[in-house]
């Protein structure tokens, strides 16, 4: 575990000396829970109908994939005519798109910057290394399968997909967000275990909170 | 011109190896974290600033998010099977890759690509500089918060994005400079939309140049800024436009010529003042250089004849021991492929020379000590680093 | 920093008043490229299971798979690829090695779905939106990863070969065979196909390797005719080979001819172990023909005592006796036999059943006995005339000329007949008719026209530069005779000669008749087995199954202690009868050890 | 064959279908006798050949005999002439051989062949010398059947004599 | 590029001479010359750019090859020298000193391969792997594959067959 991390005691500018322990102090512990739905099914569809109207893409390019967002953005493709744009940060972000193969180092980076989502958030598989592992299907530092550390509700096809094929995409996840099954929230709190378990076989050096947002 | 001077009076002391000594537990310091996701930071990495007020006093790049071992990978895939996976090493402008390892490879088991071959390679090559300075014209413009600029040059890559599909059969990773010679031909009227896409470039150039470089704003921000002092260009293996910048005036294509070259006419674009606005403005204009090169090669490049050398069966495709550097100035400066052959099928050992590795790590880390945080993306972004072809 | 630098930013409202460059509709109006390499396609007639897509591909991403409603077949292992778009990265590299070019890429590139384990299709089988696409990547014509041609092998030139009986071919060098075992893709769908299902890839990458001794060990594993299968083998490998489909097939034979011209012969023994300890069992084997000679060569190593009878005076069955000598030269014979030979194996040559020894005698003094006679009983025509005595068979003129008799070599000679047989027997003449005119007379009639033609493409096109005339599809009518001397042969014009199952049903035009003149008539048809030797009674006691000895799948008679193998129950093919010849004799060792369940 | 031709006089003066019919039965049946005595004088290796030419009579026979009871005999002629068969001439190359003490495959079979070549010929000629009408139709059906059975024989004829062999 | 092989040969013991290209050569030098053939050659012939730093595993001959590729921007020529380290005692001088810049390849090298360079600059701290417990990764007894396989779920249901056994089993399975 890195030194700022650890509990330790600090003297400020003043002259004061305090204790932190950063893991506890900085973050909220409680563990996901399940986000239910309206209890009026009508209300629910509202919702759910307003949700596919905006996805709030987070600006993180975990790998490849990530340069076609910028086409997808500008003027040719402009997704925003869609509800469709991109965010700065995860707290304003509900659509975590990972482009491609991740490494080991990003996935405890997309992990946290996941769990500080706001719910209802989504999870969009980019290309085949999201599907499988892709062309690193023999990397060590890459992982394969990304539905076994976070929920994801769509994958689309590639290496790596086009704007275009994006564009489909967000249209299903639509779709799908519309019908009320894009769970994957709930899913993670679900199962959050098994994520747990999953994420921390692979994270060797796991030096943050388990859930954190 | 230096709007901002920064207080110093709780600045850290200087040790005698000329690092600075700071104690982050006296409250002086904090660590600011840029990246991996923070929309201040090209691609996947990561600045680990110690600031002291607004003042970066120590910077740390870390790079790994993107690596996928492709040096390991290559030792166990065959020579043609590692044509297809050298591309994504570097996303923005794959294609040296694939001249690069296409070279190396041919060099060793002693193959010469085909004349029509190289003329279709050094055009790709220099469309996918277009490319790369497009989108670092963006870039550089939107990391001072200029974002139209983006827009703009996002839509010229993209038509150059659709030549590239015609040409090759892919948007960005185009797989068509391979071992031997490249896939096939320029389609038919490739040249007349080429013609048409070049001529929206320059139009858009045009826009970039009166909007982005006559531009206050931009100036105060970068004229003068994150300069590269002469002894650096030596301590830090800078290359490319960042070196041109810097009054070295070296272009690979111009002093070791590889492919059609020296057949072409052009001079190698460089600056003087080696600060952030000269190096966006020798990228500037080195789009116009390869504008013309593009030209110049539609225009003589031979219609028929072979694309691709014989090679042998690739599946069982041996190549003898040897090694071989083979680089080529891409748009970012040196980028190379060391390769190690012995005698089996598959390589012994690929070294990925990118121009980020330099750049981005040792050169940035040693430049933006005593940078406003404000600046920090703008300095970074005109060191014009991928950070794919740093840890491969 | 100047007025201008403040003012021309404001130039960027000019884009206010610019048509926008926005696409309408992404997922209308923007088609993939031509040569776009999107989702694949696959042609499955075209397809031949080869897998070589699958050895290509980097990412692991292609299973071959069983195709549903499809069997295996000579050439086609009925497996197609499967490609996980979990793992591919659209190089096209599979479209580029894909030996059949039945592989192809569409144009198209959307595919959205919730569920990551529907990412895997077969094209082509699967049925998928863009099969009917038109547009996307194919392999361009002159892009190749796998070289299309052989290397040219030097061989006599017909003015030379003519003369003499010397070997036409002068086999590969090292380069040579180097580059065309480069060639190969080790696929192994000709395993199947080779009747002896020959190590085929291996060999070939023996040779790449340059590792001959392990080349030779390989061919002696499933051929102890490897000398004389590397230049006359039927070589029905090369038929289903993946390369043959866009290219020529690797030559498999001449490779296979490579690995024994390079080992010395010396040290052939050298690279079989030697034979099992003696298990105090007999065989007999009646004929010393590749099938016998393969029974007893593995029945030997199995520790087996073995003796083969063979009725005339030097071993090798139609080997030596069919072939002529500038296709098999004798020494090649040779070699092969005497490193059966010593695996001790007692070779009685001269020595005729029926005759001093009978085959109840066999019977009674060995535990198994297996007959391999061969077809070496010519057909006859009997069309008018046919019963002149300068009316001959061509097995019985091949046999006198390896036997270096005179027949009496005509000037002008008429062969009847369009397989291998009778390309044998017009170009033994022709040569004879070298000798001894000067002038090459000689007319091959066959009932087959040439796209049906019995014969391999390489022996027609050797028999046409030696200067024998050919003439397919005539039926031959009558042996034209004046003044009670051979003068010629009638023949009728063959309209057609298969019917829609692909079954003989000729079908003769009488208005188009000719008179090939020649002085001998030579028939060239098919070939018997004497099967005198078994006398009435054990014929009576046997089974038979149309016309050949009913054998068991282990090659066993109905008669226990009786067992056949090679032409005279398989049809005549050298290979065919060193795996028969193998067949027999793993069954005899199950018999003799009593491990017959097992086996 | 001096037997046949005889038998085919006797058909000419015959006026209904049946008679027809029950001539051709009759034919048929001594065939079909014929090759069934000589099965045990062939040897044992090619009786199958022997019993294959017996069994395919036995056939015809059976199929004649239940045309001939039948009533829409008339009808089933007219539609079985639909498929007629050309004569390809094969036979015509071959002599006829005398089946004498032991007689080999291919003596059989040109036997055979030559058997159903001069049944083809006559029913044909008897075909064309008959007045349009049923009684014609039936000759021309009985020719198709014996050309029918002849390319059978050609074809098994020449994948045991002309191509590879192995008998 | 001769003649600068002839004299450097003169001052120091090359071995193993390639010219690879006519501006390209590599040439091997012992371990203990490489710091003052690399001094010499940056001070005295111009060759003041380093390309990169790389090594390569020998692992049958239980040595690691460290390429040090150097550039003559003025002369537009390249010299890579080769020096052999043993495997079992991977430690080498660094050159942080003469090039800053080779800080960072070295501090790749002690991560990738596990050859040190003591008194490098953060020579000790992880590059890009992080929380890394196995053999340095291209170290070529480190297999990528088997790692992959051990560490990380693959999709399940995948199955090939291999055409000439999938071929021997349906078209004639009794025979060896």
């Amino acid at each position: 575990m890195r030194d700022e991390l650890q509990k330790r005691v600090v003297k400020g500018p003043d002259g004061v000396e305090f204790e932190v322990e950063p893991l506890k102090d900085y973050y909220c512990e409680a563990p996901p829970a399940e986000h239910p739905p309206a209890y009026l099914k009508i209300v629910e569809d509202l919702f759910n109908w307003a949700r596919s109207q905006s996805l709030w893409i987070l600006g993180f390019g975990t790998g490849c994939g990530a340069i076609e967002m910028r086409p997808l953005m500008t003027p040719r493709f402009d997704a925003y005519r869609y509800g469709v744009q991109w965010r700065p940060t995860p707290r304003q972000s509900n659509l975590f798109i990972i482009s491609g193969y991740l490494s080991v180092k990003t996935l405890k980076r997309v992990i946290r910057s996941y769990e500080q989502m706001q719910n209802p958030k989504y999870v969009v598989g980019l290309g085949s290394c999201t599907i499988n592992g892709g062309m690193y299907w023999d990397s060590y530092n890459t992982i394969k399968r990304l539905d076994d550390y976070l929920p994801v509700d769509l994958y689309i096809a590639g290496c790596m997909p086009r704007p275009e094929a994006l564009l489909a995409g967000f249209e299903t996840l639509k779709h799908i967000i519309r019908e009320g099954k894009a769970e994957g929230a709930n899913l993670y709190a679900r199962n959050f275990d098994w994520y747990k378990a999953n994420q921390k076989k692979v994270i060797h050096d796991w030096d943050m909170p388990d859930y954190n947002w | 011109m230096a709007l901002y001077t920064p207080d110093r009076s709780q600045y850290p002391a200087a040790l005698p190896d000329g690092s600075l000594e700071f104690d982050l537990a006296s409250g002086k310091y904090l660590k600011l974290w840029q990246g991996p996701q923070h929309p201040g930071i090209t691609g996947n990495m990561s600045l680990e600033l110690t600031v002291c007020g607004d003042e970066i006093v120590h910077a740390r790049t870390h790079v790994g998010y993107l690596h996928r071992g492709f040096e390991k990978l290559m030792e166990r895939r065959t020579f043609i099977q590692c044509f297809p996976i050298v591309c994504r090493i570097c996303v923005p402008e794959p294609d040296f890759n694939e001249y690069c390892y296409a070279q190396a490879v041919e060099e060793l088991a002693g193959i010469e690509a085909p004349e029509r071959a190289r003329w279709i390679r050094t055009l790709i090559l220099e469309m996918g500089r277009i490319n790369s300075y497009m989108m670092y014209l963006g870039g550089q413009a939107g990391s001072l918060g200029q974002a139209v600029i983006g827009q703009w040059t996002t839509y010229g890559r993209d038509l150059m994005l659709d030549r590239f599909e015609e040409l090759t059969g892919a948007r960005i990773y185009h797989m068509f400079i391979l071992p031997g010679g490249v896939r096939d031909g320029l389609p038919d009227g490739f040249e007349t939309r080429m013609e048409e896409t070049l001529r929206e470039i320059e139009r858009i150039m045009a826009d970039v140049e009166d909007v982005m470089f006559h531009n206050a704003v931009f100036k105060t921000r970068t004229v003068g800024q994150g300069i590269i002092r002469p002894e650096w260009i030596e301590d830090y293996g800078v290359t490319g436009p960042n070196a041109r910048a810097a009054g070295v005036v070296k272009d690979v294509r111009k002093d070791q010529p590889y492919l059609v070259y020296p057949e072409l006419d052009f001079e190698p674009v460089s600056g003087t003042d080696s600060d952030v606005f000269t190096r966006a403005d020798v990228r500037r204009r080195d789009v116009h250089v390869s504008i013309d090169l593009v030209r110049q090669i539609l225009a003589r490049m031979p219609k028929d004849g072979p694309l691709m050398a014989k090679v042998p069966n690739v599946l069982h495709w041996k190549i003898p021991k040897g090694e071989t550097y083979v680089r080529g100035e891409c748009s970012r400066g040196e980028y190379g492929y060391y390769l190690v052959t012995d005698g089996s099928g598959y390589p012994r050992r690929v070294n990925v020379r990118g121009p980020s590795y330099t750049h981005a790590m040792a050169l940035l880390e040693k430049m933006i000590v005593g940078v406003n945080i404000a600046d920090v993306a703008g300095l970074m972004v005109s060191l014009h680093t991928y950070p794919p072809e740093i840890e491969r | 920093m100047s007025l201008k630098d403040v003012l021309s930013p404001f130039t960027a409202w000019k884009y206010v008043f610019r048509d926008p460059v926005t696409i309408e509709n992404p997922l209308r109006d923007r088609p993939g490229a031509a040569r776009y390499r999107g989702f694949h396609k696959n042609d499955p007639e075209l397809c031949i299971g080869c897998g070589t897509c699958e050895t290509i591909c980097q990412n692991g991403a292609i299973d071959m798979v069983p195709a549903p409603g499809r069997d295996p077949r000579q050439g086609d292992s009925a497996l197609r690829p499967r490609i996980d778009y979990g793992r591919c990265c659209w190089c096209a590299l599979c479209v580029d090695v894909c030996m059949t070019k039945s592989l192809s890429m569409s144009n198209e590139y959307i595919w959205v779905d919730r569920d990551p384990d529907a990412f895997r299709f077969t094209p082509g089988i699967d049925s998928k939106r863009w099969d009917s696409a038109e547009l996307g990547y194919h392999r361009p014509e002159h892009h190749r990863l796998v070289p299309e041609h052989r290397p040219h092998m030097g061989e006599l030139e017909p003015e030379e070969r003519i003369g003499s009986f010397a070997e036409i071919v002068d086999g590969y060098t090292v380069e040579q065979a180097r580059a065309e075992a480069d060639r190969c893709v080790s696929c192994g769908l000709c395993i199947a196909t080779c009747p002896a299902h020959m190590d085929i890839p291996n060999y070939i990458a023996a040779i790449r390797d340059g590792d001959y001794r392990h080349g030779l060990e390989l061919l002696y594993r499933t051929n102890p005719f490897s000398e004389i299968c590397g230049r006359v083998c039927t070589h029905k490998c090369e038929t289903v080979c993946a390369a043959g489909h866009t290219g020529e097939p690797v030559a498999i034979r001449w490779l296979k001819r490579h690995i024994v011209d390079q080992v010395p012969y010396e040290q052939y023994r050298d690279v079989l172990a030697p034979p099992a300890p003696a298990t105090g069992r007999t065989v007999a084997v009646v004929g010393a023909g590749p099938a016998g000679l393969t029974a007893a060569f593995d029945l030997a190593r199995l520790g087996h005592a073995v003796t083969v009878y063979e009725a005339l005076d030097k071993p090798g069955g139609m080997t030596r006796w069919g072939i002529p000598e500038y296709r098999l030269p004798y020494d090649i014979i040779d070699r092969d036999v005497d490193v059966i030979r010593s695996m001790g194996v007692d070779l009685r040559c001269g020595q005729r059943i029926g005759g001093d020894v009978t085959l109840g005698q066999l019977r009674d003094g060995h535990d198994a006995v297996v007959l391999a006679l061969g077809l070496q009983m010519g057909r006859a025509t009997r069309i008018p005339g046919s019963d002149h005595p300068d009316v001959r068979k061509a097995v019985d003129l091949l046999r006198q000329a390896t036997a270096g008799e005179d027949f009496g070599t005509p000037q002008q000679a008429v062969v009847i007949g369009g397989g291998n047989v009778a390309m044998d027997i017009a170009r033994t003449l022709a040569r004879l008719q070298k000798q001894a005119f000067g002038t090459v007379r000689v007319t091959v009639t066959a009932l087959e026209d040439f796209a049906h033609f019995l014969a391999d493409p390489d022996e027609i096109k050797e028999s046409f530069e030696e200067g024998v005339v050919i003439l397919d599809a005539r039926g031959p009518q009558a042996v034209v005779i004046e003044d009670g001397e051979v003068a010629g042969l009638k023949t009728w014009k063959v309209k057609s000669i298969f019917d829609e199952q692909g079954r003989f049903a000729p079908s003769y035009d009488e208005t188009d008749e000719m008179i090939h003149p020649g002085s001998m008539v030579v028939e060239a048809i098919g070939q018997m087995t004497d099967t005198a030797l078994l006398g009435e009674d054990l014929t009576e006691k046997l089974a038979w199954n149309r016309g050949r000895l009913q054998v068991d799948a282990k090659g066993r008679t109905s008669e226990p202690w009786l067992w056949a193998a090679g032409d005279m129950v398989r049809g005549p093919d050298v290979v065919s009868a060193v795996a028969d010849g193998h067949r027999v004799a793993a069954g005899i060792h199950a018999a003799l050890t009593g491990k017959e369940d097992q086996a | 064959m001096s037997q046949d031709s005889h038998g085919m006089e006797m058909l000419r003066s015959k006026t209904t279908l049946a008679e027809v019919l029950d001539v051709a039965i009759s034919f048929e049946c001594a065939a079909r006798d014929f090759y069934t005595a000589l099965v045990p004088r062939v040897s044992k290796r090619i009786r199958w050949l022997v019993e294959d030419l017996a069994a395919e009579e036995q056939r015809h026979f059976d199929m004649f005999t239940e045309l001939a009871g039948r009533a829409d005999l008339f009808e089933q002629v007219k539609t079985e002439l639909q498929r007629t068969a050309a004569d390809s001439k094969f036979s015509d190359c071959l002599h006829l051989p005398d089946l004498g003490e032991q007689p080999d495959d291919q003596a059989v079979l040109q036997y055979a062949m030559g058997r159903e070549h001069a049944a083809m010929l006559h029913y044909g000629e008897l075909a064309d010398s008959t007045p349009p009408g049923p009684i014609r139709d039936l000759f021309a059906f009985l020719a198709g059947e014996e050309t029918r059975h002849k390319l059978e024989l050609e074809k098994l004829y020449y994948e045991l004599v002309h191509r590879g062999g192995g008998v | 590029m001769r003649a600068l092989l002839d004299s450097l040969k003169s001052l120091y013991p090359l071995d193993d001479i390639v010219l690879q290209r006519p501006d390209l050569a590599f040439a091997t030098v012992p371990a203990a010359q490489v710091r003052g053939l690399l001094h010499h050659l940056k001070e005295r012939e111009g060759f003041t750019h380093l390309v990169l730093l790389t090594a390569v595993d020998w692992l049958e001959d239980g040595m690691f090859q460290l390429t040090y590729l150097l550039h003559d921007r003025a002369r537009a020529r390249d010299l890579g020298l080769r020096t052999l380290i043993r495997r079992d005692r991977a430690t080498m001088d660094g050159i942080h000193d003469l090039w800053p810049t080779a800080a960072t390849y070295q501090r790749e090298l002690k991560e990738m391969f596990g050859i040190d360079f003591p008194g490098s600059p953060g020579v000790d701290d992880p590059f890009v792997l992080e929380g890394w417990t196995d053999l340095p990764p291209y170290r070529r007894d480190f297999d990528t594959k088997d790692f992959s396989e051990r560490n990380f779920n693959h999709r399940e249901g995948r199955v090939t067959h291999d055409p000439a056994a999938h071929m021997k089993r349906h078209l004639y399975p009794d025979e060896a």
